[in-house]
């Protein structure tokens, strides 16, 4: 059960991290508000859910369509900054400035819903919504149905069509990009867009998982940027990479230290992403898709 | 009647405040191979840059079709039938040759790149059995076919090369200047050329300029120029100007 | 007698030789230039000789004291200091503080900051010289502007002034005239000079011949990673200029 | 009811003047993207809650669980500190220098990490330590009593409850005073110079000689051990700790915003940044309901300001980057000697 919990965070991180690092190679943005984006979602798949009675399952297209729009917002918000070539310190700050006014959207909203509904919903759970099969959680198949999906869907975007080949070109070497008569501030629109709304799909499902406050994207950006970093904020492929190794590893090494010390230990998981996220920066700085593995594999052969 | 395809007058331009090209006037003709030679610094391959709009133009003007272009930004200069070759990274190193050649093809139709592939491909049989490989792995000669079939498909009228044989062995730079005169003479390309191996570049060009120190020292025919008596020394940098 | 030496130096770029193989060495005193196409090496090889990049195979000694891959921190107490290509001022300072960069003041540690006798005398020692280095490079009526408003040769002036402020033994300059008009250019290398005249080695990096020539001492020409020629004294570097090779890969056959 | 929120006004002034200026140092100055400054003023909790309760518990003979074990010793610390001030002031001056000492060490290993790293990989390490050390305090209760909070000693428990307020602003803000002389003195120097040569190139200081990983570990030792202090003094304030309470957004985000605000790498300015911000955060926070029955605001005032003050944050960012007073160059005394000379 413990690696089912495991599979399905770790699904719901690689939505996560794979947003972070697609802006992050086209506008050279670290995003702080990602994980806000996420809750954003969770809190219209709710009221979905309580004014309309639609199941969150069924609400995922809302919400990658809300999710896009909130990415573009950020990105139109952030557009004169690039334009003055602000230093990334002023452009990450004003992504905490965007992500400190999502949660008092968020917050603010909660109240809002909960005077409408009747009742507070400033927490929420969908997981006694889930329905379960051979008794394994919906979640597990619904969340490794997305990213399967996505992946699939990014494949063919990105290998498959014309704006994807470009899109790709103007990751490596947007200057060049420019000389093809490509234009670079399109793929960074639609960057940001597809960022947004992956966020949102996994807003949608986060509820199955944990409990959900205003306040819960300042927690899961820690996770976030550690799956990135550990994959490698370069390579789309790290985010994949980097996710399933946080993911898994917050959710087994926190189990089998509460197993070995205690259940206080459940609330480190944290901890857990943040040391693996440092052990990454300080041997690899650039993560895993990031190592020369040649120049590895040279050094090993040569002592 | 000669027709003038881009004119450039009195440009001043450079990086930031570093202003690298003083007060230059020159011209390319259509479908002739143009040719910019100069020692190293005298800033002739900040010169292609400033025709497709990379660098800071202070003041002076690009006609282009009557029209002048000096503040047009670059992905619309593409779409201009104008194609630039950077010296290095002139290719996409994460995508295939196939990938490359369609991307380079992005401002024109379906149909049509698949045309133009044609074309490029028959200039370049050498890219036909490596149109899955990715471009990061081919060697520098391969590369460079590729940067050119690049800027074939692209269907220009005007072809800018920096220093296309750079760091390439005599016999491929031997090549790849064939193939320059290959496209010139199939396709009416012009052709504006910048190089350090000045002597052969002008060999196969119509008409040359001397850069000097971000100045225009000499210009003429290909062939004037090779008969400057000051050919050498400039090109060395020994001389001033 | 022979100050900094490089012994083989090879240099990978991923796949790519920068390097190959690169021995030179620099006499003190002298003004010792390197020249080259684009692409040749002659950046990689400064950068490896002031710890900026480290070589993959070869050595450096600077002195007879091996100094092969030291950070650029460290190479600067040996007396070894460099200029940029493009002039990395610190834009938002003045001129001023930029030179007093220059040195180190023992009142750059925070507890002997608080102490301001500690670091006061060295301070107005540094202000003295700064100001001399920049009557002496004629920048003085502009010590208070802000180095980012300086045009590109003036910045490149502010950079060397920097340079001097130590006493170096040595300056490494990469293309300290790019983009400076003529006029201004002989002006640095006559300050080059005239520092040259004080005991400073210099190795330069430059492309502009018809400037620089008639102020070197000795001449290194590279190609592809390596060096192809070297001449010392006007003769020689006269002759290194007309051989056929140096001419090939200028001229092309 | 107005006196009162002057005196609120000072002490939230002081507070978040010292969190500001050590801020100011670190971002200001040298450029760290200290995104983790929430970090230091736990410290200061940490040192008061964590060490000196444990201290009093072991004077007082006190056993049993630290929670309710800390309420019985401070209220005996209190009673004492009742007829006899100077306790109340040692046991300050004690929790100035624990929390200096310790957020000098926390500092220093905090940076090391990311003390080579580029400023985007620096600001995301440094939040992500500081906030998994916040998850950390929260959730384990043995440390400063978690989300249940421990009591701390009330050094003015000699003070009559009408006075309190003002008594411990005025202590706030002679402290952050103090604290303005202590940068002006160290920043107004080499070492503030060759802070912002970091700042604008690291290159270029690496070149002269200078190792930006012991300048980074300096810059960050010095800022937590004064961010600490302002732990201290709101831990000692509101006589009782709770985790919770240091979030990112109220130790971080908003010392950022006074800084930029105020203008970056100047003192003086930060502190009108802080005036700024402090007003309207009493102002907001005491007519909070007023304001939400006023406008008719259908939740809690808290989540506007939120949006306020992101918002103005990006206004800040878009408008005036360098803030309401912009940075001036270091004039050490022979440079203002000198420069004097040359006027004439």
């Amino acid at each position: 059960m413990i690696i089912e919990g495991a599979i399905i965070y770790s699904n719901l991180l690689v939505l996560l991290a794979l947003g972070l690092t697609l802006t992050y190679i086209t506008t050279n943005v670290p995003n702080f508000a990602q994980g806000s984006y996420a809750i954003v979602g969770s809190y219209v798949a709710l009221t979905l859910l309580k004014l309309f009675g639609i199941c969150p399952y069924l609400s995922l297209p809302v919400l990658f369509i809300v999710g896009a729009i909130v990415g573009l917002l950020t990105y139109l918000s952030l557009k004169p900054l690039i334009k003055r070539n602000a230093s990334v310190e002023m452009l990450m700050i004003a992504t905490l400035a965007i992500d400190l006014i999502l949660l008092g959207v968020i917050g603010a909203y909660s109240e809002v819903l909960s005077q409408i509904v009747g009742s507070t919903q400033a927490k929420f759970v969908f997981a006694n919504l889930d329905f379960s099969i051979f008794g394994f959680r919906g979640i597990l198949f619904v969340s490794t149905l997305v990213v399967i999906l996505l992946l699939f869907g990014l494949y063919l975007l990105l290998y498959k069509t014309k704006f994807g080949i470009a899109l790709r070109a103007s990751m490596e070497n947007p200057s060049l990009a420019q000389t093809m008569g490509i234009d670079v501030e399109k793929t960074r629109l639609f960057s940001w867009i597809l960022s947004g709304a992956l966020a949102g799909v996994a807003g949608g499902l986060l509820p199955f998982m944990q409990e959900i406050v205003p306040a819960t994207g300042d927690l899961i950006i820690i996770s976030i940027f550690a799956a990135s970093i550990v994959g490698g904020l370069r390579h789309i492929s790290g985010a994949l990479i980097g996710g399933y190794i946080i993911g898994i590893s917050e959710s087994l090494i926190t189990y089998y230290l509460a197993m070995a010390f205690g259940a206080g230990f459940l609330v480190y998981g944290k901890v857990v992403s943040l040391i693996i996220m440092i052990a990454t920066l300080l041997i690899a700085p650039y993560g895993i898709t990031g190592v020369d593995w040649k120049k590895v594999r040279k050094r090993l052969f040569s002592q | 009647m000669v027709i003038r395809m881009i004119k450039i007058k009195n440009l001043n331009a450079g990086y930031g405040k570093l202003q690298i090209l003083f007060d230059i006037n020159a011209k390319v003709e259509k479908g002739k191979i143009t040719t910019v030679v100069g020692p190293n610094g005298s800033g002739k391959s900040t010169f292609l840059k400033t025709l497709f709009g990379l660098t800071k133009i202070y003041s002076g003007e690009i006609i282009f079709n009557n029209k002048n272009i000096a503040h047009v930004p670059p992905h619309q200069k593409a779409r201009m039938k104008i194609a630039y070759l950077p010296q290095t990274n002139n290719v996409f190193a994460d995508l295939t040759v196939e990938e490359n050649l369609k991307i380079a093809g992005y401002v024109l139709d379906k149909d049509k790149v698949k045309e133009r592939i044609e074309i490029a491909l028959n200039i370049f049989p050498e890219l036909k059995n490596i149109l899955k490989r990715k471009a990061g792995t081919l060697s520098g000669g391969q590369r460079q076919f590729l940067a050119m079939g690049m800027a074939l498909v692209r269907d220009a009228e005007v072809l800018m090369l920096d220093e296309p044989t750079a760091q390439l062995s005599p016999k491929l730079a031997e090549v790849i200047f064939g193939k320059i005169v290959e496209m010139r003479d199939e396709f009416g390309l012009t052709i504006l050329l910048v190089e350090q191996n000045a002597k052969r570049a002008l060999e196969i060009s119509d008409n040359g300029y001397m850069f000097v120190s971000g100045k225009v020292a000499f210009e003429g025919t290909a062939e004037e120029l090779l008969n400057h008596e000051k050919f050498k020394e400039y090109s060395l940098g020994i001389t001033a100007l | 007698m022979e100050i900094l030496r490089t012994e083989n130096i090879v240099k990978y770029f991923g796949e790519f030789k920068a390097l190959d193989g690169v021995s030179i060495s620099v006499n003190k005193g002298d003004i010792t230039l390197v020249i080259g196409p684009n692409g040749s090496g002659k950046s990689t090889l400064i950068n490896v000789i002031t710890g900026f990049l480290k070589a993959d195979e070869g050595k450096v000694y600077f002195e007879n004291k091996d100094i092969t891959n030291k950070e650029p921190e460290e190479l600067y107490h040996y007396g070894l200091v460099r200029t940029f290509q493009t002039p990395q001022p610190l834009k938002e300072m003045t001129v001023l503080e930029n030179l007093l960069i220059g040195d180190i003041n023992p009142g750059e540690n925070p507890t002997t900051a608080l102490f301001y006798k500690k670091w006061i005398p060295k301070e107005e020692e540094m202000v003295e010289k700064a100001f001399k280095i920049l009557e002496f490079l004629k920048l003085s009526h502009l010590y208070d502007r802000k180095a980012g408003e300086l045009s590109g040769g003036q910045m490149k002036l502010v950079e060397i002034g920097r340079a001097l402020m130590t006493n170096p033994k040595m300056i490494v300059m990469d293309e300290p005239i790019a983009g400076v008009a003529p006029g201004l250019a002989h002006d640095i290398f006559n300050h080059v000079l005239e520092l040259k005249a004080r005991g400073i080695t210099f190795l330069i990096v430059e492309h502009r011949l018809d400037i620089v020539l008639k102020y070197i001492d000795h001449l290194y020409v590279m190609f592809n990673g390596q060096i192809i020629a070297e001449g010392r004294g006007e003769e020689e570097i006269k002759k290194v200029l007309s051989d056929p090779k140096v001419v090939e890969i200028y001229i092309g056959e | 009811m107005s006196f009162d929120i002057i005196s609120m006004i000072l002490l939230w002034f002081g507070l978040y003047y010292i969190v500001s200026l050590s801020l100011n140092m670190e971002f200001g100055y040298a450029g760290i993207p200290n995104f983790g400054k929430a970090l230091s003023v736990l410290v200061g909790a940490i040192a008061v809650g964590g060490i000196l309760d444990r201290l009093l518990m072991l004077y007082f003979k006190i056993n049993g669980d630290f929670i309710t074990g800390s309420t019985y010793a401070t209220s005996a610390i209190n009673t004492i500190i009742a007829s006899h001030p100077i306790v109340g002031i040692g046991i300050l001056i004690l929790a100035i220098i624990l929390a200096s000492i310790l957020g000098l060490i926390v500092g220093a290993i905090f940076i090391l990490p990311s003390a080579k790293l580029k400023e985007d990989y620096l600001g995301i390490t440094l939040l992500a330590i500081s906030e998994a050390v916040f998850l950390i305090c929260t959730y384990n209760l043995n440390i400063i009593g978690g989300y249940y909070g421990i009591s701390t000693p009330d050094i003015l428990a000699f003070v009559s409850g009408e006075y309190r307020g003002w008594v411990f602003a005025g202590i706030v803000l002679i402290i952050a005073f103090l604290v303005f002389l202590f940068f002006e003195r160290l920043l107004n120097t080499p070492f503030g110079r060759v802070l912002r040569a970091m700042r604008e190139n690291e290159n270029t200081v690496r070149a002269f000689g200078r190792n930006i990983m012991m300048l980074r570990i300096k810059t960050m030792a010095i800022g937590s051990a004064i961010g600490a202090i302002a732990g201290v003094l709101y831990s000692l304030y509101t006589v009782n700790i709770i985790a919770n309470a240091f979030t990112r957004v109220d130790w971080t985000f908003f010392p950022f915003l006074m800084v930029l605000l105020g203008g970056k790498g100047n003192n003086k300015g930060v502190a009108l940044g802080v005036l700024c911000y402090v007003v309207i955060k009493v102002l907001l926070d005491i007519y909070k309901y007023n304001i939400k029955y006023a406008l008719n605001i259908p939740f809690e005032p808290v989540w506007l300001s939120y949006m306020l003050f992101g918002v103005l944050m990006l206004l800040i960012l878009y408008y005036k980057p360098s803030g309401l007073i912009p940075e001036k160059p270091i004039l050490t005394p022979p440079m203002k000697k000198k420069i004097a000379e040359i006027k004439q």
